[in-house]
């Protein structure tokens, strides 16, 4: 799936790189992104330490410093130990990896749930536009992290709540916008021309209307990833998100914000850092190719 | 002189009566005197109570202190004690009644308004003990005349009450205690004021503002920007820092909460084991053995704890009554080839797999030293993983039982070792109310003998005599693995100290100004 | 406008049944208030009384229906920890929520429209650029993280201001505020700060998107050939046009505001409603928890109404239409 | 005497894909009180040409070379603030939609005066009534009332009619008009035309009217100018150029049109399209299409030939001798 | 001469209707109403095969509305249309869809109406590939065929919309429907948005088209002058009713509708000299509350009491048809 993210975004920058990279932020943002991915991507080939092996971790190597050694000297602690004696950057390798993956496939999965109904609705008007439309509205009226909040309340804490819950907190989003798309869309002429010549429904939404609904998405859909990373981090944060022995990003915060005053900061700078390196780079990218690809903008 | 406290919890009312909680109990001994006083180390001392005896197995007599006056002025005597008494069963809306501590009361018998005698059904030795938890308000504020009450344990007849939210809002809240209330704004913080008239010495402060302040970094932060002059349960990260910084001082102390570790007795096959073809491997006393010993105690109070708890060999620190003396009950010895052998003497030389459940905001660091404690029973083979829950989840699911293993932690109320053997080791039995928190169903005859003995016997000397036995017998069976007693910390500048409390409490009147 | 207001609220309703059935069937399944809130002391009879007490003994639906009927009636219940209506408490915490909100919108405001706004105008110019990328990053930085980042620089080092908590307050009209009071101010700067980053962010970028898209409108071009200065087309013609835009969006994200205000409060310590939120979710204090969410449901058809009546003030087009559109 | 003298301006768009050359080498003049015709295909650079009279061009767009003369004055050096001060002063514009010109969240009677008072400073009544007596001018009825409207509130045509009044109000010598027709109906066009060429009579206004329309041109205009891709091609009396053009393209364009009593016959057209602004082959830019093209063509851009003292074209192979038919 | 194409009666309403919210903010006194445009009123007249039909009238008029309501891309809420003798008034029924194929649209927008995810192959090819009029092995080669017929270069048959102009697009608009082999193509402004040299392209193309496919056109403009150039009849719409419907030169030379008349009488022309626009008053109605009797009384110079009473019916005289009181008893 990602990859087919990846692929279409490439294709609708066809021949517009130069507009994409203007200028030094467009570089570095598209650099450091591509950097946290594969980190992430490779974090068990790349961590020192596996830091979910409870068995590679050793309390006695717990709150040092960044630079430290293990006990037998194997191993040096670049960014330092958290009180399991987790090694930072191991955490935040794989807290990046949980980060993104929650984020990537909840926004993915909203969005597939998003164009389903969103194109339903536009194509099916009436009634069904309406009952679809209201649920969605009616989704909207609250504010993300209430309803993320009201659901790990319900759910409880784990891995797989907090997709559901944030998938269930995104899809309305994109539904709406691709109900826009859709109508918007749905009154060009070549749908027109399409019914015209007599072909069935489902074709034209299929081939016709579908594949001209998607591209807005992507955009969105890159910053809705990031907010999503932030929004998983902040219920991890506020104690509902991950389990407490597969951190994300946001849960390596929350643990550490506790030692950030005794002067152990690396515990939650670091992976503050990581946090947001990825979200303001993919918000960056996301920035660009908003304004890449706004036809209004374009020279 | 004011004095500004950051509160690491925040009472849920200003009634005494309306939550049995921790910092509403502390809350309530502000305004609302008991009979009984705890000291720091909940030793018994009078209070409003000159003394008392036992008159006889089920009768208790208590002397009350001559010329107390409740803060409108009243005069304080024993129908005010009923009064007390008649209120606690029928407080609305209370989510957990003071009744534990009043059930054992029969009748009263008020031969005179300074003396009060107590009737109980069966010898009960805790009745003095329990006397000290609960508060007294005052029957005539409340347009009641003392003399009229009949008193029985299943009602008073009606009588008028103050509801719970006259003591928010200050009408209800006469008391006998060192400060009265002032206000109480939920969320922000509560302000009391020096009792001018109070029986005993004068409380060090003309003014006392509480302020809830339940995140622990935002409450160190209030302490080191000068925002508060006293803090509860700084984060034990934090407290070298506090040392090490100009004008600000930790004061500690150990607590009476254990924090221990409880294995499923009972079923099989237990819900959280894995690899043991449906086998329940606590059951075996050489696992449990194993278990505890593959725990470096040592190691987590040093690194989790910060050096901020005790390794715990039972169930109640040294010196209080019922426990043994200092290293006479070490921690288990730290010896993991030991433990090897012994899963494989009981069969099981490849371990097995298990889950700790554990709250991950209830108790310090608690969590972590579950985590910790994966971590060292990973290394003896036994895959632990952690299955860590906010509290309120927590106790649901390991009151239904749905733990193998599970951390939590004990304060004994009593100060007293029957506290814990009734509540976390006795058969569970609804009746005689033992083995309430018994969530990994042990059961030995032994221990219930023991601390049913121990539980009708008055004589003291004797009493500890039997609660050490049962302690003992309860240890030897590795019954439920204790890991550390807390240590309550509390920081502040140095113009103050604070004498540190086994009960954990918050006191103002014992925050002393420095000279 | 009354169609409108009649959908916004038949909408909210729905989402507050929703989300209460949600709720109420959720906490159900993960646990028992009872569990935490008695002593431990407490015998296993005891308990039990407890829990008849609060009608936990019965079936789940019945306290359900047992819960509408009294909702019905205007009743969402006493708070299990307080035991205090539920309604009354979350009255108690929302003027601090409010005011935090409404301070932290002022904030949001005031940095993100005069950023917004020279950003669009210097759209192309590395001034411009920087006032982007900086709000890319005022979009990025978790409000936890930005929190505790402010208390550690203007409270701990610095020591200008308080670090948590909140300060006096002044009474207006019987409602408590801390705005009003200089200290009270004080205590609210940090997390109203807090809470406009982001915010300001947005109003930065929509500020910014408006200004270059109105500068290339065909109105300015001829406000332009009027003769008119370009001071007077910035601040008269394009400030008029952008701001219909930003006003709505901001309007509606007050609401977010509101209930972002849960992460900052429990950072600030700040006595509002979002902390209680969290407190009643962490013992399952059902009547709150629902409570909270009839009553922000309320506060939203509330500024959505005003929201709309600000913008019909604002934007002339709707006037005629009645703005149903 | 001429109110404007345009000479070999020249403005460049400077894109990401090139430099494009959207007006390069224009020249033309204007007398008092004249009308003048600007025609040619979209993209051809008539706009641009007007926003260059009134420095009005986007960025990346810039005025990078030649006169305009306006009484004399060079507009081109002129500094911005005096420029602003000839805007809506002197020199008027209209444009092309009259939904998008009229600023929608403000009152027309804002929007009227404060065109006056950023020239004049008169007290904001008087500055009303000039508001008023403008949009009575263009025939708007009860103008004191529709002053407190808002755009939305009046229909297309009557927006380019308060378009007009604004431009009108403080009694401008020069009016640059952007296609002010196109996006109406016909018949409120002409209603609008036959305003407009009332006014012009009667103040003495000059005129630069910009249409792709040569239909339109022809009921109005004295003159005609007509452009292909950046460069005027061919200027003259209005009769003279529609009834004898002189260059290939002009002689397209009016073959592309169906005229009257040409039913159903095959028109002239025009092969090809348009060319790419920001690649113009060398040479004579309409070489590639001209049916009448030789190398020379393709090489040389052709300079300009005074064919009379009013008529000028630009090609090699000028299809009229003075004054001659083709 | 049968009619290829015949209108009867054919009508189109847009109502809005209230929702339940709508209908109880109107019980509560809110100021909403249900809207209803007669986009098209009535409309009869018939095309005989070979021949082009103009549709003329200002914009909103129901010009569209009316080409679409042929097409088949829209319901008609009232009247029949045949086509060739077959109902196809609901575009549903099996019969309908077969003749509708023959029945294609050009559009106005050469942009918006072909989709630029597709390529060109797939634009023509598609619907031939569906219904079975070649396969898809040999749909390049069919392609090929139509684009040459469409004076493009088959070469670009793999080219993406955008990659071609205005007037290319338009062209394989024109390729998209003869894909199908109609025999009737309703062209809707399909010449408006382009360049006056590429209009005269496509207008050629058209003609030569016609010719060659022996094609019947409903050809919709508000251009005046290329309906008189491509045109057999016109038809002439006013506010969503027929006003006149005339031979071109009867219509050109002596309109009857005093609208008609004032339309002719405004078309700016080339050669005329110098122009003095003698206009008709007022502006176009809103179609949601078109004016009583007949519509364009208020703008009519000849208007009496009558026009602001009566609707005024389309009368057939000798091959013209006229919708006018001053044709039918006079306005008093
Ligand atoms: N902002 C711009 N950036 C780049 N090129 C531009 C810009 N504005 C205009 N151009 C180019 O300048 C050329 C002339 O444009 P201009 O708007 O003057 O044409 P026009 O003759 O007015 O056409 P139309 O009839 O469509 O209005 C065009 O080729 C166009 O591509
Ligand atoms: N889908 C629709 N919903 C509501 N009203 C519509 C709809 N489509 C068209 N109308 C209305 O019907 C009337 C006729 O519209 P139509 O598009 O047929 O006019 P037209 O003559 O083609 O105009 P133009 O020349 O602008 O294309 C207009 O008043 C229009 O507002
Ligand atoms: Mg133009
Ligand atoms: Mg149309």
């Amino acid at each position: 799936m990602l990859i087919g993210f990846v692929a279409i975004s490439a294709h609708l920058l066809r021949g517009r790189g130069r507009q994409f990279f203007n200028g030094p932020v467009a570089y570095v943002a598209a650099g450091s992104l591509l950097l946290l991915v594969v980190l992430a991507l490779f974090a068990n080939e790349i961590a020192p330490q596996n830091p979910y092996d409870l068995r590679q971790l050793d309390i006695m190597d717990g709150r040092l410093p960044p630079g430290s050694t293990t006990f037998d000297g194997a191993m040096t602690y670049h960014l330092g130990t958290d009180e399991q004696g987790r090694d930072i950057l191991s955490g935040i390798l794989y807290g990046l990896r949980v980060s993104l993956s929650v984020a990537i496939i909840a926004t993915l999965v909203a969005m597939a749930i998003g164009v389903v109904v969103g194109i339903y609705a536009a194509w099916a008007g009436g009634r069904v536009e309406t009952i679809l439309m209201r649920l969605v509205d009616l989704q909207l009226s609250f504010p993300s992290i209430l309803v993320a909040l009201m659901l790990m309340a319900a759910f409880g804490r784990g891995l797989d709540k907090v997709v559901i819950a944030l998938i269930i907190v995104q899809w309305a989003y994109y539904a709406r916008t691709v109900r826009g798309t859709a109508l918007s869309e749905a009154r060009k002429e070549y749908i027109d021309a399409a019914r015209g010549l007599g072909l069935p429904v489902r074709r034209i939404i299929f081939r016709h209307l579908l594949p001209n609904c998607i591209p807005p998405l992507l955009v969105i859909s890159t910053v809705q990833i990031a907010n999503t990373i932030v929004l998983e981090s902040s219920l991890s944060f506020l104690g509902v998100g991950v389990p407490i022995t597969r951190p994300s990003l946001g849960l390596l915060i929350a643990n550490g914000y506790d030692y950030m005053l005794s002067g152990q900061y690396w515990m939650s700078m670091y992976p503050g850092v990581a946090l947001l390196a990825i979200v303001a780079s993919i918000n960056l990218v996301g920035d660009r190719l908003r304004d890449t690809l706004n036809p209004r903008l374009r020279k | 002189q004011d004095l500004r406290i950051g509160l690491a919890a925040e009472p849920s009312s200003a009634d005494p009566h309306f939550h049995n909680l921790g910092p509403n109990n502390q809350l309530r001994r502000n305004m609302f005197e008991s009979l009984v006083g705890s000291d720091e180390q909940q030793k018994l001392f009078p209070q409003l109570a000159t003394s008392w005896r036992p008159l006889d197995d089920t009768r208790w007599e208590f002397k009350l202190r001559e010329g107390v006056t409740f803060s409108d002025g009243s005069a304080f005597d024993a129908y005010d004690v009923v009064y007390s008494v008649c209120r606690i069963p029928g407080v609305p809306d209370s989510p957990s009644l003071f009744t534990t501590y009043t059930k054992a009361i029969k009748d009263f018998e008020v031969p005179d308004p300074m003396t009060l005698i107590v009737h109980t059904a069966a010898p009960y030795p805790l009745l003095p003990t329990e006397f000290s938890t609960w508060g007294i308000i005052s029957a005539k504020a409340n347009g009641v005349d003392g003399a009229s009450i009949d008193f029985s344990p299943e009602g008073c007849g009606d009588l008028a009450y103050p509801e719970s939210q006259a003591f928010n809002e200050g009408a209800a809240a006469i008391g006998t205690g060192p400060f009265l209330l002032e206000s109480f704004r939920r969320g922000e913080g509560i302000e009391l004021v020096r009792n001018p008239d109070y029986w005993g010495d004068a409380a060090p402060w003309e003014r006392v503002s509480m302020k809830p302040l339940t995140s622990d970094g935002p409450r160190v932060a209030a302490l080191f920007a000068g925002d508060v002059d006293f803090i509860e349960n700084p984060p034990l990260q934090d407290l070298e820092r506090i040392n090490s910084e100009g004008g600000l001082q930790v004061v500690q102390g150990i607590s009476n909460r254990v924090i221990y570790l409880h294995m499923d007795h009972e079923q099989e096959p237990s819900p959280m084991i894995t690899g043991t073809d449906g086998k329940n491997p606590l059951k075996d006393v050489r696992v449990r053995e194993a278990l505890s010993i593959a725990i470096n105690r040592d190691a987590i109070v040093d690194r989790i704890m910060g050096g901020v708890a005790v390794a715990a060999g039972e169930l109640l620190p040294a010196g209080m009554f019922g426990a043994h003396e200092d290293g006479a009950m070490p921690p288990a010895p730290y010896d993991a080839d030991r433990a090897q052998a012994l899963l494989a003497e009981a069969g099981y030389p490849d371990g097995f797999g298990i889950t700790i459940g554990t709250p991950n905001d209830r108790y310090i660091n608690d969590a972590q030293v579950a985590q910790a404690v994966a971590q060292m029973w990973a290394r003896i083979g036994v895959t632990t993983e952690i299955d860590a829950v906010t509290a309120s989840t927590f106790f649901s699911r390991r009151n239904a039982y749905e733990f193998s293993v599970y951390l939590a932690g004990w304060g004994a109320g009593t100060g007293e070792m029957s506290s814990p053997i009734k509540a976390l080791v006795a058969t569970r039995d609804g009746d005689r109310g033992y083995g309430g928190t018994n969530r990994g169903q042990y059961s030995n005859p032994e221990v219930d003998d023991l601390l049913t003995k121990a539980l009708a016997t008055v004589d003291d000397d004797a009493r500890q005599e039997l609660l050490r036995e049962s302690s003992r017998v309860a240890m030897a069976d590795w019954a439920i693995l204790p890991l550390h007693f807390e240590v309550t910390p509390w920081a502040m500048t140095d113009k103050i100290t604070y004498a540190p409390r086994v009960d954990q409490y918050t006191l103002p009147a014992s925050i002393k100004p420095v000279q | 406008m009354l169609v409108y207001l009649l959908r916004r609220i038949a909408q909210s309703i729905f989402v507050a049944l929703a989300m209460m059935v949600i709720v109420f069937f959720g906490i159900y399944m993960i646990g028992n208030p009872v569990d935490i809130l008695i002593s431990p002391d407490a015998t296993p009879r005891e308990i039990e009384e407890t829990m008849a007490r609060f009608g936990f003994d019965q079936p789940i639906y019945i306290q359900f229906l047992t819960f509408v009927g009294n909702a019905l009636q205007g009743d969402l219940g006493r708070s299990f920890v307080h035991g205090e209506s539920a309604v009354t408490l979350i009255l108690h915490y929302m003027p601090a929520t409010l005011e935090l909100a409404a301070l932290g919108l002022i904030f949001s405001v005031l940095i993100g429209i005069p950023l917004g706004v020279y950003a669009g105008y210097k759209a192309d110019r590395w001034q411009g650029r920087a006032i982007m990328t900086g709000s890319i990053f005022g979009f990025s930085l978790p409000n936890f993280w930005v929190g505790m980042l402010l208390i550690l620089i203007f409270a701990v080092e610095l020591r200008w201001l308080p670090s948590t908590g909140r300060g006096d307050t002044v009474d207006v009209f019987g409602i408590r505020l801390s705005i009003f009071s200089e200290n009270g101010l004080q205590y609210m700067i940090l997390p109203a700060l807090t809470l406009a980053l982001y915010k300001a962010s947005l109003v930065t970028r929509l500020a910014r998107a408006g200004t270059q898209e109105a500068l290339v409108q065909d109105y300015v071009k001829f406000a332009r050939a009027k003769g008119v200065s370009e001071t007077r087309i910035l601040f008269v013609h394009v400030l008029k046009n952008i701001m219909i835009p930003i006003l709505t969006v901001l309007g509606l994200e007050l609401g977010s505001m509101i209930a972002f205000a849960v992460v900052t409060e429990t950072v600030f310590a700040w006595p509002g409603m979002g902390k209680l939120l969290i407190d009643s979710i962490l013992t399952l204090d059902r009547p709150v928890i629902v409570a909270y969410l009839m009553m922000t449901v309320l506060i939203f058809i509330v500024i959505n109404l005003v929201v709309d009546i600000v913008y019909t003030i604002l934007d002339p087009r709707v006037r005629v239409t009645g703005g149903a559109g | 005497m001429s109110v404007l003298e345009v000479r070999n301006l020249q403005t460049h768009f400077f894109t990401d894909a090139g430099v494009v050359k959207a007006v390069d080498g224009v020249d033309f003049a204007l007398n008092e009180g004249e009308v003048l015709g600007l025609v040619g295909e979209s993209g051809s650079g008539k706009s641009v040409t007007g926003f260059s009279i009134l420095r009005l061009v986007d960025p990346p767009g810039r005025v990078v070379g030649g006169q305009i003369l306006f009484r004399g004055q060079d507009l081109a050096q002129l500094p911005a603030s005096e420029m602003r001060r000839l805007r809506g002063n002197k020199i008027a514009m209209i444009f092309q939609d009259p939904m998008m010109t009229l600023n929608p969240v403000l009152r027309i009677d804002t929007q009227m005066i404060e065109a006056v008072r950023a020239h004049d400073k008169v007290s904001a009544k008087a500055a009303r009534d000039r508001a008023i007596s403008a949009l009575s001018k263009v025939g708007i009825p009860s103008p004191a009332e529709r002053l407190d409207a808002y755009p939305h509130q009046f229909s297309g045509g009557m927006r380019q009619r308060v378009a007009i009044a604004i431009a009108l109000l403080n009694g401008p010598d020069l009016i640059v008009a952007d296609e002010p027709t196109t996006a109406l109906d016909v018949t409120i066009q002409s209603q609008i035309l036959a305003e407009v060429q009332d006014l012009a009579r009667d103040t003495g206004t000059a005129l630069i009217w910009i249409t792709h329309d040569l239909a339109v041109v022809a009921g109005l205009a004295d003159r005609v100018a007509v452009m292909y891709a950046g460069r005027i091609v061919e200027t003259g009396q209005t009769d003279d150029v529609l009834t004898t053009p002189g260059h290939p393209y002009s002689v397209g364009l009016l073959g592309s049109i169906p005229g009257h009593g040409q039913r159903g016959e095959r028109l002239t057209q025009i092969p090809g399209m348009a060319p790419n602004m920001a690649h113009l082959p060398p040479g004579c830019a309409f070489a590639p299409r001209c049916f009448n093209a030789d190398e020379r063509c393709r090489t040389d851009a052709p300079g300009i030939e005074d064919m009379e003292r009013v008529r000028q074209l630009r090609c090699h192979h000028p299809l009229t001798k003075a004054g001659g038919t083709p | 001469m049968t009619a290829m194409l015949e209108l009867s009666d054919v009508s189109r309403q847009f109502v809005k209707k209230l929702d339940s919210i709508e209908k109880l903010a109107k019980k509560l006194g809110a100021s909403v109403s249900e809207s209803c445009v007669n986009a098209v009123d009535s409309a009869s007249f018939h095309i005989a095969r070979g021949e082009v039909v103009g549709l003329v009238g200002e914009s909103g008029c129901g010009k569209s509305t009316l080409g679409r309501m042929v097409a088949g891309l829209l319901p008609v809420s009232g009247g029949t249309i045949r086509f060739e003798g077959v109902d196809v008034t609901d575009a549903a029924s099996a019969d309908a869809k077969t003749a509708r194929l023959r029945i294609q649209m050009i559009f106005q927008d050469p942009m918006s109406s072909l989709n630029p995810r597709m390529k060109v192959e797939e634009i023509v090819g598609e619907a031939a590939v569906y219904h079975g009029l070649t396969t898809r092995r040999e749909m390049s080669a069919y392609v090929a065929g139509i684009l040459r017929q469409v004076g493009l270069d088959p070469a670009y048959a793999q080219r993406f919309p955008h990659q071609f102009s205005g007037g290319q697009r338009q062209r394989i608009g024109i390729a998209r429907a003869l894909a199908v082999r109609p025999e009737f193509l309703i062209c809707d402004e399909s010449i408006a948005a382009l360049d006056v040299s590429i209009q005269a392209q496509v207008i050629n193309l058209f003609q030569d088209l016609r010719r060659e496919l022996d094609l019947t056109y409903l050809f919709i403009s508000h251009d005046l002058s290329v309906v008189e150039h491509i045109a057999d009849r016109v038809v002439v719409m006013y506010l969503g009713r027929i006003v006149e419907i005339a031979s071109t030169e009867a219509l050109f030379d002596d309109p009857q509708h005093p609208y008609t008349q004032a339309l002719i009488d405004q078309v700016p022309r080339l050669g005329a000299g110098r122009q003095t626009y003698r206009t008709i008053k007022g502006e176009i109605p809103s179609p949601l509350a078109p004016p009583p009797g007949c519509h364009f009384h208020p703008r009519c110079p000849m208007a009496g009491p009558r026009c602001t009473r009566d609707t005024p019916v389309l009368r057939n005289d000798a091959g013209r048809s006229v919708a006018c009181h001053l044709h039918d008893g006079g306005t008093e």
